[in-house]
């Protein structure tokens, strides 16, 4: 087991490697004076100058160009940005949160519904509730997400007034930012009227979690009933039915673990999908996350914040899939001999 | 079976914590959301002293909330209103102004610094010397440079500030100048805290004064998250009596549709700026309420004289006739607008109304071009910010239409366009061939139209967009405001606005209606003519006064 | 009465290209207490009518037959519910691929618990959880597991097949059923394990009185083991009766080739001599041959063969055959 | 009934591709996707002779005009017109050019080098594969958003970064599809028997493995060109795309997002064109994977 383990540090490693090489070459490539590009400074002085040569050794050879960047920035020096001059560190640490807790309620709202639904459309396999729940499920998985959310703004928004449709909460609620996730910031904050905060949070998490869940929601619905369907057909489930086990024990407590597995790998694999969603939808809900930061970066053309963007999420994809990869090799390998795990 | 009751319990948990959240009491007391205000903002301030700036979205978040003046411009009333000056009086030569102060004025109770003595003269000599006088200290912080009062020429107008005693000032002026006091009332004249001076100056971060405002405003700055809010707490202290609103949040949001929406859905209660297409949506809803205020304002599309081929005066004649100003104002302004036709605006005192008009006539324009040598026109940029202004919603479409009414006489023009800070920045190098730009009235004075735009001095000052410098236009403006009474003062402006006729330094586009939108739970909050808004007197009114 | 007596049982599959019948009119009764055997090649639908009777078929087989009951009661009025009961408690079924039977998720000894749950015993309910232990315990020890506990705690795929055979039937004789179905139970195993399961079906049958329905296409088991067998022919009851009678004396001419392919080693095979085995191969589902489906390959075939033939009886001995090889002039192939 | 019309006469056994087409001609659903779809096709194909006015041109008279069917709406600007007087249904068709044409050029793109490096990666095994898997989970982690920022941000944007950001981020999933199609054809055995008659790996890797893994090649294809279509309708919305004169489907939806309430056709349009070509192809695919699923069991 540990050699599965070992080989996947491994690869966590070399991506990461190659991750910083790609970012690196990009800096190669930008326009205007690389050492602006690289730490942010727009005019530094002399002393700054100096330090700024020494941490990114722009005169020496490529390799140790790249070997000092990646040191630079996996230090969390991602240098300041030029349209707020503040360290871009700051920022993201002010920012992440915000996206990292829109994809979490999303992929739970996605697995919460779409689990159910999929079981439910593989359980009455060629019946109507099947043939009814694929054909909603391409139509929602063929909605551009924009102009999902667009319409959620015209119509619970501004016609009907019933959702609050930007921002996470209504500004007159101070709230110091403790770990950055709103719920369990107002619950450790000291405000007087916390439901009444709570409420207004979860009102204005609604509409963005919603609009961001339903295109993995089709997704997972779609894998949970290709996996369930291959599930019913093996033999194990036969010889349950043939003792005469309820169909309902069947389905809940036979052929869902083990469908499980390839579920939530397949799930891992969308990880880069649901982030540039959320992405586009934080722009269009002005969510204050990476989203809406990275792109008022790239109007204004501010390069250190782009290349300190695309480290973050990458390199959050990359460590958030191998890990659910080493769950699921954890997981697996006692229980089920490898004939049975997908590869 | 114990596998099924394992399930069961796990989802009572689960729906115990959205029952907490579900059915919070209505009787849990909501007196953040009562007290509070939050104010829908087009755009983030650059810096907290509006000395500094012209820009309206800075002077918003500044100068009404944070600062007072000597003296206030009443607009019902159109006259000059005693603020931190309880009284004033003028030499009979028009020379020596001496003002009485207020004796109770506290300066703001910060996290970052605590006042020790009362407002005094001496802030007034502090707040203004550091503008004319180019050896103070503070001269030259954040820039030192202080565009208005570069424009108006004041360095050159006051000699003298002398403090007689703590609460009476007097300023020496070189020459008699009848606008003095409208300029004194201005959103940028404002008082700062000689103490915090001192006290930044000794803890060697001078720069602070700007970042971190100290004032004797009805508001403090509790905090400042770029692009996202600033917050302020109400200052109990105020000399005019504690606003009733104890919190004030600037949410700043850019985009007018998500101003809309946010006022719509409740999440702030006045939005700046709602885009005339929205106005019929907001007629609409019976929560909202329009704030219609007439424009004293202009747009303008300012050439760059010294660019050629924008130095020759037939090519400028030409590009006026070229541009179709009811469509602009049809497709920019959906008609919440008038057609412009001189730099000062129909409802002034000065309006020369006989001047003829540029018509739309694009052959005219082709032959003009063909004349001057251009037979199948030339290449031009045109520079327009991505902001929205209140003389401008939306100058990136505008831009837009212009390009498409001078391809129709030859004239490919390439449009370019920034972020606000970046765009003011590069505007300064002159670059450019021709702008999309405006200006908003700060007081009821015509030269308040012409002298930070046009003047000479304005040119020095980099406020002067059309790179155009005639001494014979500066003279007719000094000689205007060297006069007080108002038939004489016309005459000069008349022959002003005539110049600007005949040489088209820049064609006037379109003077715009203001607007604003307030729930209708909100009150008290003025919509001033000439300048920022204030909250001063804002309240909620409750349910009952409805 | 026989425990289990099945009339005309059809068992049709809608296909794109209309219906096919993939059992045609199929007759089988089972005595209480008799092993009957059930042979015929892959694909002559014999595990189809094992699946049939337990109802376990997906819903794209269409099941008809004139009586199939059990015990009195006829399986196909059942409602969905009733028909669970009676399966979760008196008939049981084995499968052929033992360590795929079992759930790989789940130890082996959690998965025994909840097959026995079902089972109410008059014990108080706090104890009810030691009384399957006990149970378990004893069940294994009888398929002839000693280390129980081993085997309990470890997943399916930590077991050989035969250990994974032997648990599944301990599952299956749990609840005491009256009629095993095993559906080639032994194909996967080697043969030491193979002659253990016959010899521990034959103590069920034995002492528990329990009927047992063995399919298989293996025949030295079949002829070792049972009393009674069916030889099926892609879908149809070719022959049916005692073992030793049909092993004796076939009417059937696919039975005598079933056997003849049985590679006796007592008679003198002469070296390098052709094994014998029927000619042309078993016809494909949508091309069934019409009347007698053994007929293009059947070495006496008439005309008459175009016509289904009827089930006929000669003491005890059913054969479907116009024209059975009758033993005056079997001696003179 | 059966296809042959006499009992013995030798049957024909429908190639596997003429099966497929079979099963997919059979369900209604699957056949309306594809006729959309040929018709996005003819659109982008033939779009300046199709489109009434030039692209991008302005009418200055028309100014907001309601779509046709709504009283004040004139037939001669049939989905109205924009806060510019540019006409919408001129703008969709010259939009289909780029959205969808764009999309499967950039499909194509990404199938030819995604299949070349999958099938290296898979017929190999060993550190050669490892290296290929390693770049593949490298650029499969970065979405397809930012690999368009970093375009954007070294030369503008335009629509040559928007199509090299997407095809860079769809090769991943050609190569992940063919590497995990050629790995589970490689662990059957009539691969390893044809290897066994001396096969070389080139042989068989055209006789015995092409033609079963391009099933699998096809349904990625149609997710892709899906996935394609939504994410340069996207990078549009996000003004990364398309600048002014050229139009395309997200740009058309982010420049109308201000009209919202004045002229919603301005938003619906666009949205309604990429709906309805990116759930065409979602039938299609859909379609596909019913009749191979029916194919197989």
């Amino acid at each position: 087991m540990w050699f599965y383990v070992a080989r996947r540090f491994n690869l966590f490693v070399l991506t990461l490697a190659i991750l910083f090489l790609l970012v690196f070459l990009m800096h190669k490539a930008l326009p205007g004076d690389p050492l602006i590009n690289l730490s942010g400074i727009t005019n530094p002085t002399f002393h700054q100058l100096e330090l700024l040569d020494q941490q990114y050794q722009l005169d020496g050879s490529v390799i140790n160009q790249y070997l000092a960047f990646a040191t630079e920035r996996l230090s969390g020096n991602f240098g300041l940005s030029l349209t707020s001059a503040q360290p871009i560190l700051n920022e993201i640490t002010q920012r992440l949160p915000a996206t990292i807790e829109l994809c979490i309620y999303a992929m739970i709202l996605a697995l919460l519904v779409g689990i159910p639904f999929g079981v439910l459309a593989a359980f009455r396999y060629k019946k109507m509730t099947d043939l009814l729940i694929v054909s909603v499920s391409l139509v929602f998985y063929s909605i551009p997400i924009f102009w999902l959310g667009v319409i959620g703004i015209m119509f619970l928004g501004l016609e009907f007034q019933l959702l609050p449709v930007a921002g996470r909460l209504n500004l007159l609620y101070q709230i110091e930012p403790i770990t950055g996730f709103t719920l369990i910031d107002i619950m450790l904050s000291d405000l007087t009227s916390k439901a009444q905060a709570l409420r207004d949070a979860f009102f204005h998490l609604v509409m963005p979690t919603v609009t961001l869940a339903l295109f993995p929601i089709t997704v997972v619905i779609r894998i949970t009933r290709a996996a369930m369907l291959e599930e019913l057909n093996t033999n194990h489930i036969k010889a349950a039915e043939a003792r005469g086990v309820s169909p309902l024990i069947i389905v809940l407590h036979h052929a869902l673990p083990n469908a499980m597995q390839p579920v939530l790998a397949q799930v891992s694999l969308q990880l880069s999908t649901l982030l540039t969603s959320a992405m586009v939808t934080e722009v269009i809900f002005s969510w204050p996350g990476i989203g809406t930061w990275l792109m008022s970066a790239i109007y204004q053309r501010d390069f250190p914040v782009i290349s300190a963007g695309i480290l973050i999420c990458a390199g959050l994809i990359i460590v958030i899939s191998i890990v659910s990869d080493l769950i699921a090799i954890v997981g697996t390998t006692k229980r089920r001999s490898l004939r049975h795990g997908k590869n | 079976m114990n596998k099924i009751s394992r399930l069961s319990t796990k989802l009572a948990l689960v729906s115990a914590i959205f029952a907490q959240f579900g059915c919070s009491p209505a009787a849990e007391d909501n007196t953040q959301r009562e007290q509070g205000l939050v104010y829908c903002s087009e755009g983030d301030p650059s810096v907290f002293n509006p000395q500094l700036t012209t820009i309206g979205t800075t002077i918003d978040a500044t100068s009404n909330q944070l600062y007072n003046r000597l003296v206030e411009y009443n607009p019902r009333l159109g006259k000059l209103e005693p603020a931190l000056a309880k009284s004033w009086s003028i030499s009979d030569d028009g020379r020596t102004y001496t003002f009485a102060l207020r004796d109770d004025v506290v300066f703001h109770q910060t996290k970052y610094f605590k006042p020790s003595r009362r407002f005094s003269a001496t802030d007034v000599a502090f707040s203004f010397n550091r503008i004319i006088t180019p050896t103070h200290p503070y001269h030259d912080i954040s820039g030192g440079n202080y565009p208005f009062f570069n424009s108006i020429d004041l360095a050159n107008t006051i000699n003298r500030i002398e403090v007689i005693d703590p609460h009476t000032i007097t300023f020496h002026l070189s020459s008699r100048d009848s606008s003095f006091l409208a300029n004194l009332a201005t959103d940028f004249a404002v008082i700062l805290s000689q103490e915090y001076g001192d006290y930044l100056l000794s803890a060697g971060q001078p720069q602070l004064i700007d970042i971190k405002p100290v004032g004797t405003g009805p508001f403090i700055l509790e905090s400042h998250y770029k692009d996202n809010f600033i917050r302020y707490k109400s200052n109990d202290l105020y000399w005019a009596g504690a606003p009733k609103i104890k919190q004030l949040v600037y949410d700043i949001t850019p985009k007018s549709t998500n101003r809309i929406a946010k006022i719509m859905t409740g999440d702030c209660d006045v939005s700046a700026l709602p885009q005339s297409s929205e106005l019929d949506v907001i007629r609409r809803n019976i929560k909202l309420e329009l704030q219609v205020q007439t424009g004293l304002n202009v747009a303008y599309w300012a050439f760059n004289n010294q660019a050629p081929p924008f130095d020759r005066l037939i090519v400028r004649q030409a590009l006026a006739h070229a541009i179709n100003k009811r469509a602009i104002v049809k497709a920019v302004y959906y008609g919440s607008a008038t057609t412009a036709k001189t730099v000062l605006p129909p409802l002034s005192w000065a309006y020369h109304r006989q001047l003829p008009i540029y018509e739309y006539n694009p052959r005219k324009a082709r032959k003009m071009l063909a004349d001057a040598g251009f037979p199948n026109g030339f290449e031009m940029t045109l520079w327009a910010a991505p902001a929205q202004r209140i003389y401008n919603p939306n100058a990136v479409k505008m831009a837009e239409l212009i390009q498409g009414q001078l391809a129709e006489i030859g004239v490919k023009v390439k449009i370019v366009s920034y972020g606000w800070g970046v765009f003011m920045n590069k505007l300064n190098e002159y670059q450019y061939d021709s702008v999309l730009l405006g200006w908003t009235a700060d007081n009821s004075d015509p030269d308040n139209f012409f002298r930070p735009i046009l003047s000479c001095a304005a040119l020095m000052s980099g406020n002067n967009r059309v790179n155009w410098c005639q001494p014979q236009f500066d003279q007719l403006l000094n000689a205007a405001s060297g006069h007080t009474n108002l038939s004489q003062r016309v005459d000069f402006y008349r022959q002003a606005q005539q110049m600007l006729y005949d040489e088209v330094p820049l064609v006037p586009i379109a003077h715009a209606l203001r607007f604003q939108v307030r729930d209708r739970t909100v009150g008290g909050i003025s919509l001033n003519p000439y300048g920022g808004i204030s909250f001063a007197k804002s309240h909620r009114i409750t349910k009952k006064s409805f | 009465m026989p425990l289990l007596d099945i009339r005309n049982l059809t068992i049709e599959l809608d296909t794109p290209d209309g219906k096919i019948k993939a059992v045609d009119r199929v007759n089988l009764q089972i005595d209480p207490g008799e092993i009957r055997g059930l042979v015929g090649e892959s694909g002559s639908g014999k595990s189809l009518v094992a699946k049939a009777i337990m109802g376990i078929l997906s819903n794209r087989w269409r099941v008809s037959a004139d009586r199939l009951r059990y015990n009195g009661i006829d399986l196909l009025s059942l409602s969905a519910r009733e028909r669970r009961k009676l399966m979760g408690s008196e008939i049981a079924m084995v499968f052929q691929e033992p360590s795929s039977c079992l759930d790989p998720n789940d130890t082996v000894g959690h998965q025994m618990h909840e097959a026995l749950a079902t089972i109410a015993p008059d014990v108080p309910f706090w104890q009810r959880k030691q009384w399957r232990e006990v149970r378990i315990r004893q069940l294994l020890h009888k398929v002839g597991i000693e280390d129980h506990r081993h085997v309990m705690d470890s997943y399916p795929n930590e077991l050989s097949e035969g250990i994974c055979q032997r648990v599944l039937i301990a599952m299956a004789i749990a609840y005491k059923p009256r009629l095993l179905i095993a559906d080639e139970p032994t194909t996967v195993l080697e043969s030491g394990a193979q002659a253990q399961i016959f010899k521990l079906f034959k103590k069920l049958n034995k002492i528990n009185d329990v009927s047992i329905l063995l399919i298989s296409h293996d025949l030295e088991y079949i002829e070792h083991w049972t009393q009674k067998i069916t030889v099926m022919y892609s879908g149809q009851a070719v022959e049916s009766g005692q073992t030793k009678q049909i092993f004796s004396r076939p009417f059937h001419p696919y039975t005598i080739a079933l056997l003849r392919s049985m590679p006796h080693f007592d008679d003198k095979l002469s070296h390098k001599s052709q094994l014998s085995s029927l000619s042309g191969c078993v016809p494909t589902m949508q091309h069934l041959p019409i009347g007698c489906r053994l007929g293009p390959r059947c070495p006496n075939a008439q005309r008459r063969c175009v016509e289904m033939p009827k089930m006929k009886e000669k003491n005890g001995h059913f054969y479907s055959c116009h024209f059975p090889i009758t033993y005056d002039n079997a001696e003179s192939q | 009934m059966a296809r042959t019309s006499h009992i013995y006469q030798d049957e024909i056994i429908p190639s596997p591709l003429q099966q497929i087409w079979r099963n997919f001609a059979t369900s209604p659903l699957a056949m309306l996707g594809l006729w959309i779809f040929a018709i996005f096709m003819l659109i982008s194909i033939f779009a300046p002779l199709l489109a009434p006015y030039p692209q991008g041109y302005q009418h200055s008279s028309a100014l907001l005009m309601p779509p046709s069917w709504h009283p004040e709406g004139h037939v001669a600007f049939f989905f109205g017109t924009d806060d510019l007087g540019r006409d919408i249904f001129s703008n969709l068709i010259y939009g289909t050019r780029t959205t969808f044409g764009a999309s499967i050029l950039v499909t194509f793109i990404a199938l030819f080098f995604g299949c070349i490096i999958g099938i290296f990666s898979g017929m190999s095994h060993g550190l050669q594969s490892s290296i290929l898997n390693h770049i593949l989970d490298a650029t499969l982690a970065i979405p397809s958003l930012l690999l368009a920022i970093v375009f954007v941000a070294i030369s503008g944007p335009g629509i040559t970064n928007v199509m090299l950001a997407v095809g860079i981020s769809l090769t991943p999933q050609f190569m992940r599809a063919t590497h995990n199609a050629v790995h589970h054809e490689l662990s059957k055995e009539y691969v390893t028997a044809t290897k066994l008659d001396g096969a070389n790996k080139s042989q068989i890797f055209f006789h015995s493995i092409l033609p079963n893994i391009l099933d699998a090649l096809v349904i990625q294809i149609t997710l892709s060109i899906s996935i394609a279509i939504i994410d340069i309708a996207t990078l549009g919305f996000l003004k990364l795309g398309v600048q002014s004169p050229r139009s395309e489907w997200g740009a058309m939806l982010s420049e109308g997002l201000d009209l919202i309430f004045l002229a919603p056709w301005n938003v619906a349009m666009p949205g309604l064109a990429i709906f309805c070509s990116v759930l065409s192809i979602n039938m299609i695919g859909n379609g596909l994977q019913r009749a191979l699923k029916e194919r197989i069991d």
